[in-house]
């Protein structure tokens, strides 16, 4: 136990992410520190709560904010986040170099995969591969939503098993995406990727891992997950400082307790979200909930996040102008 | 008896609420929105320094371009067919005189309290693949693949149509209130049949009411963009829907600036030309 | 009469009631989907039962979302028609220089897109660290309401004889009491009908809330949509028919009050 | 009459919803160029008769034959009936002369020679030079003008007039009077006046029918109407009266509280009966066989008149005198007034 | 005259934005318990005189007395006058008994003393027993006794009325007429009286002013303008007239185009004359010095009234005759008329 005092004010995720963070990252962590009070206030998204950060600059009232990676980067720019203390936040050593991110200003804490969700009731050979989607019997039969991070996630995918570096040109990618375009019925499901599959308004669609994995368990297994054989890039939360914050060593504490493999694995059992943290062991059958198969985990890669917060907004519109507009 | 001084005191508590309320909610915003879109901060903050960049980007990329000819067609073809559907429903109501006149009348209006992105999922029910219209089609054999009727422009358009009805019903309605039977009496009495008294009495005198709907649909359908969101298919770019995934995806807040008020003058456009019309109208 | 006035009858009534059906429709099947027991929306239900209806009543979220909107709106409305009342008596009341720019300033928001407001307000609201509070989504609400309860109180002021109030001035009530004791109950309808119209609009905007509120001051249509976000089930159709059903009732008291077409 | 323009028989109409007949077996005739007046007290069903002779309400039994034909069947556009309505019913979105030129433009009838009608008529009407008017720009006066035009243009067969003059203040009224009877007189039009106002009627219809309730109480000319009432609610309606009732014997009739009061028809003794005379009709003086002398109670000076109240035994009389120079009674003063026998007008069916 | 009761000095009044006056220079003076018609076509300042005594607008100079003071820093609450509108201006709100307390209760009268001169008020007015009814249920005439109730309650130190019969029907008109005098005559109560109607006017006032554009042409009891008006305006502005221009000489006038006319006043020969003989006060026959014939050109019979159009030489003659029974002139009849001198009159300066 530790006699820190101090309170640490979050600002994060909404939703299931936060009853799980509260029960099983914030809870243990208070059990640790009970001299640190620690409230947690959940924003829409993450653009709101960077919206938040600059507006209260001058007199911050959250210490740490828990964002999308881009959306963190752009942070970067307006000089929202401090630095983070290797010293106090030891666990920043077994972190990757990848997920180190502007000078230890935005630590990656975990990995959202994109996969293919489809109808187990529909769908009876459920895809492997990413260039399943192509496939006309799914005419009109899939929906995506890609005019946000999943289709600036998609674009390295595709790239890769076009065999073309993104950081080179994205024209493959843009050309696959073109190739199963006519078999989208919705580049916006409503109300959103899961639900259509549910339904089955549509038999599949490109969607994020850890929340289709909670739907498969609580609505009678109609969701089906396949992470392609060719591998897959995850959706990436970090966790940051808030430069000027009035609690900085509580909050690196926090951070620390955050970014440790106890609390990783715990995460990644509870949510399906990819650990950061190079220690956490994962069983076989959470790391194939999270990865897919052996052969897709071995394939499982990450980005250079700080170059696609460059390209974040071009990509996006490659993808509106040279894809949707015509289907 | 009229003392000057009290009298300008008095008008001041009169204007002063209304103008602090006003001012914070409608004229500082507006300034804002104005400061940044010339702005280089990605909130349009106090420290982005001045630039014409986001205005170039919109006036430059014919992708913008685009998107506001698709807001007009969009708001244009809105516009037409809520004022050609809500024009009988309001005449009906204007003409009835049946015992349930006041429950149409407020059945007509009804929808318009019900929240519009309610409506707009009620709409995907009916016009989805797998909708009340495809599933009937498909059931009587007339078709064997569903029609496209949502997620596209057609399917915005259609529950656009019926979200904006309302407005367009009580704004016809109003307009016909100038309407008197006797100027038809006597257009019959002077030879006219149904369709003439039609033609030349009823549709001429209420087309101010029907101006004013017009206007008020193309105003509201332009700036929607709950709807063209859930019913595009995210297929239908228009200005709507870019302000606010500027204002939210992509976290471009000045070139949403931009933007915005790229959709006021396209209205206040809009609007001079409906005075005008108005105005040729009535001389 | 002859045949051919009887079919033109008959196919108008046709027409209106496909108009109506047109117009209706969506809420039509929103209320069939609401007693629906599968946990997304499709047509027509597999079974029918009330349970959504059940969930809707046990949903916290809603449940303190909707108490939420309806202080918002009840506070809304009368601080809209409170200033509403005011601006209305200086415009149709008085001659002053300005006035041209006062009545611009209240026909205006009318024509701003509210998705346009909506991005000006959150850069005005957060500087004054009103974002996500009460006091921030009033004051947004009251700009686009007041338009509105300007509008129907001027139209009853317009309406109230200007004699009535010089008989009470010549008969001895001085302008205050003219006010308190016969401007005011006369254009009670117009306030009432204001108050309606600006509650109810506070009560349904969606547009300018999303961007304003998150959690601490969310509203019921901010609720709905978010919740819309990640799921349709019959709750969200439950939901609708109760407000639906709400809404109703409102109007319905409204045109007995005043007669609608008065009051928008 | 089988001669007759317009022929009226037995006219019902029984509004859907309500018990009683808003017009009950009503029957008149037209010959052609007459103008008939309708009066009666508001409700009496004057303009439901003139709305069914438009066609524009169905009647519930009876026949309307214009030129001998029943025209039952006839849509409302096709009767060729001109219409000036109380409002007068302009279209607002049209000028002078196109409001005018309406009937003809629905008939068809070319465009060179609409505008030449057109002119016409508003000369007709005085009002040329002003076709490019916009309605709003017109008087009252200007305005039912063109409401005469406009349904004159189209050579109606009978022209309708429901009240035109009820919304013109009254030195306005008297022109228009003038000017209506002129241009009818001149046209030649068979008419029918709706009016509520005996003294429009009396100066303006070749005839008039008084109605009550529905009914038709009394039909025939002015003079016949004013001075030979059929009915006390005739007699009472048109004009102000004064009313005896007692009980004949000899040329006279014994009035109780009051006395003798001679007249001239003959009726036979013992004969209760109801006596009419009118105010304007009793002069100072006490000439011939009805003199009376009482004390003046009330006294209104109004210009070309001078109303007396004189109370004579038990009753008050009300007599107008006119207001030649000279002494003229004040009040409190004993006056003499005397009542020509036949100044005495006997109501209802024993006058014949 | 320091013994009036209200006294109007050179009253004037220029809305702003406009150029000509209102009302302009207007002196009056009324005594206590007097009743003043202010007459005059529309638009010639008769409601902008009232507003002005009322304190509604502010006059743009000239004086206003009442018992000797100047009320101009009088506000409106504080002047003590009754005032009934045109619509009456009831507050539709309250119910009739409430109706009639607000100038009470505005004056801090008590509870109980206000209920008792209510009660007396609406007795007077003869509405006992409607304090409870509400405003739209009263009939035109009762919402009139109504607002009479309401102004006089007050005990007014002067009561104007700003045409309070212009809303209702004939019939009614003419019974409110007689009401409002009697109850001003009861109470006593100073009034001013606007209306446009000249028989109103004439039966109602003590004294009538006649005003055209803002001015007043002439004032003077009933009598003295309808027989001796002042201007041309007045005497064609009260009552209808056949006017004369023509040359004195010893007692009677030379008549181009059409004969000489003697007169009673006394007029220097050679003087230009302007004389007027009033329709009504023609007969028929040949007594007395004027005597004429002529063809009758147009008839109308109006009841009481035969308005007769005789050609007499270049000009015709309207006359009003009496429809006594007996024998009427017909169209195209040789008619002889004769006028009194006495009902001759000169318009104008030279008389007086
Ligand atoms: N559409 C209708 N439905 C039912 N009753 C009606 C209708 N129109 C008129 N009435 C009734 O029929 C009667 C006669 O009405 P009508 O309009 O003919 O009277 P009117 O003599 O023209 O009266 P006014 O002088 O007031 O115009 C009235 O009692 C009226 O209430
Ligand atoms: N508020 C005003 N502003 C400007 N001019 C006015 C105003 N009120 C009246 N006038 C003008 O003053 C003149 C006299 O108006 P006033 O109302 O006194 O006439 P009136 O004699 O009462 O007429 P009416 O018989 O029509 O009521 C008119 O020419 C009118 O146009
Ligand atoms: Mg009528
Ligand atoms: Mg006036």
């Amino acid at each position: 136990q530790d006699a820190t005092t101090g309170s640490v004010h979050i600002v994060g995720f909404s939703g299931v992410f936060a009853d799980n963070y509260q029960k099983f990252i914030i809870e243990p962590f208070k059990a640790q520190h009970p001299g640190i009070e620690v409230t947690y206030e959940q924003s829409k998204n993450s653009a709101e709560t960077l919206a938040l950060l600059t507006l209260q600059k001058a007199d911050p009232t959250v210490d740490v904010a828990l964002i999308d990676v881009a959306v963190a980067i752009k942070g970067n720019a307006e000089g929202l986040f401090a630095p983070l203390d290797p010293a106090v936040v030891t666990n920043l050593a077994d972190t990757p170099d990848w997920a180190r991110i502007g000078e230890d200003r935005n630590i990656a804490f975990s990995q959202d995969n994109l996969v293919i969700l489809y109808n187990t009731e529909t769908v009876s050979e459920p895809p492997t591969s990413w260039t399943d989607l192509k496939d006309p019997k799914y005419q009109g039969r899939i929906a995506a939503r890609l005019a946000d991070t999943r289709g600036v996630i998609l674009i390295p995918i595709l790239d890769k098993i076009a065999g073309t570096d993104y950081k080179e040109s994205i024209d493959p990618a843009i050309a696959a995406i073109n190739e199963f375009a006519p078999n989208v019925l919705t580049w916006d499901p409503a109300p959103d990727c899961y639900a259509v599959v549910q339904s089955g308004e549509v038999d599949l669609s490109i969607c994020w891992n850890g929340r289709a994995q909670y739907l498969h368990d609580t609505q009678g297994g109609i969701i089906g997950i396949s992470a392609p054989k060719e591998g897959s890039i995850g959706q990436t939360n970090t966790i940051n400082l808030v430069e000027g914050s009035k609690n900085a060593e509580a909050a690196q504490l926090f951070i620390n307790y955050a970014l440790s493999a106890e609390a990783q694995a715990t995460f990644a059992e509870q949510s399906f979200y990819g650990p950061v943290n190079s220690k956490v062991e994962l069983t076989d059958a959470v790391a194939a909930r999270i990865y897919g198969s052996k052969e897709a985990q071995a394939a499982q890669t990450s980005l250079d996040w700080p170059y696609i917060a460059t390209v974040y907004s071009d990509w996006i519109q490659r993808i509106n102008r040279e894809v949707i507009a015509f289907n | 008896m009229t003392d000057k001084a009290s009298h300008r005191g008095l008008l001041l508590w009169l204007l002063l609420p209304g103008l602090l309320a006003l001012g914070v909610s409608f004229v500082m915003p507006m300034l804002w929105l104005l400061r940044a879109s010339f702005s280089t901060s990605a909130f349009g903050g106090p420290n982005g320094e001045w630039t014409l960049a986001n205005y170039s980007t919109v006036i430059f990329d014919p992708f913008y371009w685009r998107v506001a000819t698709n807001t007009l067609t969009y708001g244009l073809s809105v516009t037409f067919f809520a004022v050609l559907l809500s024009y009988p429903i309001a005449l009906f109501l204007t003409r009835t005189t049946s015992r349930w006149r006041g429950l149409l009348t407020a059945l007509a209006i009804a929808p318009l309290l019900t929240s519009g992105v309610v409506r707009t999922y009620g709409w995907m029910v009916i016009l989805g693949d797998r909708g009340v219209i495809n599933g009937s089609l498909q059931a009587l054999a007339l078709t064997d693949a569903p029609i496209r009727l949502a997620n596209n422009f057609l399917g915005a358009t259609i529950a656009m149509i019926e979200i904006l009805m309302p407005y367009a019903i009580l704004a016809i309605l109003s307009g016909l209130g100038r309407l008197n039977a006797q100027l038809e009496e006597a257009a019959a009495m002077l030879g006219a049949n149904r369709f003439k008294v039609f033609w030349r009495i009823i549709l001429p005198l209420s087309l101010p009411g029907v101006l004013t709907a017009a206007l008020l649909v193309f105003v509201l359908a332009i700036s929607g963009f709950v709807t063209p969101r859930l019913m595009g298919g995210g297929r239908v770019f228009v200005l709507g829907t870019e302000v606010f995934s500027e204002a939210t995806v992509t976290l471009n807040w000045p070139l949403a600036a931009a933007l915005a008020l790229l959709l006021l003058i396209i209205f206040s456009s809009v609007i001079i030309l409906y005075r005008r019309a108005l105005r040729a109208l009535e001389a | 009469m002859n045949q051919t006035s009887l079919l033109a009858r008959w196919s108008w009534r046709l027409l209106i009631t496909a108009i109506y059906l047109f117009l209706l429709a969506p809420i039509l099947i929103v209320f069939i989907v609401s007693f629906d027991t599968r946990q997304y929306l499709a047509f027509p239900p597999e079974s029918y039962s009330l349970g959504s209806y059940a969930l809707v009543f046990q949903n916290a979220t809603f449940i303190g979302a909707f108490w939420r909107s309806l202080g918002i709106g009840i506070v809304v409305g009368f601080g809209a028609v409170a200033i509403g009342t005011l601006l209305s008596l200086a415009l149709t009341r008085h001659r002053f220089r300005g006035e041209g720019a006062v009545n611009f300033l209240v026909i205006a928001p009318f024509i701003v897109p509210n998705i346009v407001l909506g991005v000006g307000l959150v850069l005005v609201l957060a500087n004054f660290g009103l974002l996500d509070t009460y006091p921030g989504i009033i004051l947004a609400h009251l700009g686009v309401t007041i338009p509105y309860t300007v509008r129907t109180v001027s139209m009853s002021l317009s309406s109230v004889d200007r004699r009535v109030e010089e008989a009470a001035m010549v008969h001895g009530a001085s302008p205050l009491k003219v006010f308190w004791r016969i401007t005011l109950p006369l254009i009670r309808p117009g306030l009432i009908a204001g108050w309606v119209i600006a509650f109810l609009i506070s009560f349904d905007e969606t547009t300018i809330s999303l961007f304003l509120v998150s959690v601490k001051a969310s509203t019921l249509p901010t609720e709905i949509y978010r919740y819309l976000e990640y799921s349709t089930d019959p709750q969200i159709a439950a939901l609708s028919v109760i407000l639906i059903l709400i809404s109703l009732v409102v109007v319905i008291a409204l045109e007995r009050l005043i007669g609608l077409r008065k009051a928008v | 009459m089988p001669d007759s323009h317009l022929i009226v028989e037995s006219l019902t109409k029984t509004y859907p919803g309500s018990t009683a007949s808003s017009v009950d077996h009503v029957d008149f005739n037209l010959q052609k160029g007459e103008m008939l007046a309708l009066l009666g007290p508001s409700g009496c069903g004057k303009t439901t008769i003139l709305r069914m002779v438009a066609g524009l309400i169905a009647p519930s039994s009876g026949r309307i034959l214009l030129e001998g034909r029943d025209i039952a069947q006839l849509p409302v556009y096709r009767r060729n009936m001109g219409m000036v309505f109380q409002s007068y019913a302009l279209f607002p979105h049209m000028n002078v002369a196109e409001n005018v030129a309406f009937g003809l433009e629905m008939r068809g009838v070319p465009k060179a020679e609409r505008a030449d009608r057109v002119v016409r008529a508003l000369d007709l009407v005085k009002l040329s030079g002003y076709g490019e008017r916009r309605i709003t720009q017109l008087s009252g006066g200007q305005q039912q003008r063109c409401a005469i035009a406009r349904s004159l243009v189209i050579e109606p067969d009978l022209l309708l007039l429901d009240e035109p003059l009820s919304n013109l203040d009254a030195k306005l009224r008297e022109e228009m009077r003038d000017e209506i009877r002129d241009i009818q007189a001149r046209t030649g039009v068979t008419s029918i006046f709706v009016t509520h106002d005996q003294d429009e009627a009396l100066s303006m219809a070749d005839r008039m029918a008084v109605m009550s309730a529905g009914r038709i109480e009394q039909i025939g000319t002015p003079r016949e109407v004013f001075d030979r009432p059929a009915t006390e609610f005739v007699a009472g309606f048109i004009g102000a009266g004064n009313f005896f009732s007692g009980t004949a014997s000899d040329g006279q009739a014994d009035i109780p509280g009051f006395g003798r009061l001679a007249f001239s028809e003959p009726v036979p003794a013992g004969t209760a009966v109801r006596l009419l005379v009118r105010p304007h009709r009793i002069v100072l003086g006490d000439q011939g066989p009805n003199h009376f002398s009482g004390v003046v109670e009330h006294l209104v000076y109004r210009g070309q008149l001078l109303t007396l109240t004189v109370r004579v035994g038990e009753r008050t009389i009300v007599a107008d005198l006119p207001t030649h120079a000279g002494k003229l009674p004040a009040l409190g003063e004993t006056v003499s007034l005397s009542i020509a026998p036949d100044d005495v007008t006997l109501i209802g069916e024993a006058a014949s």
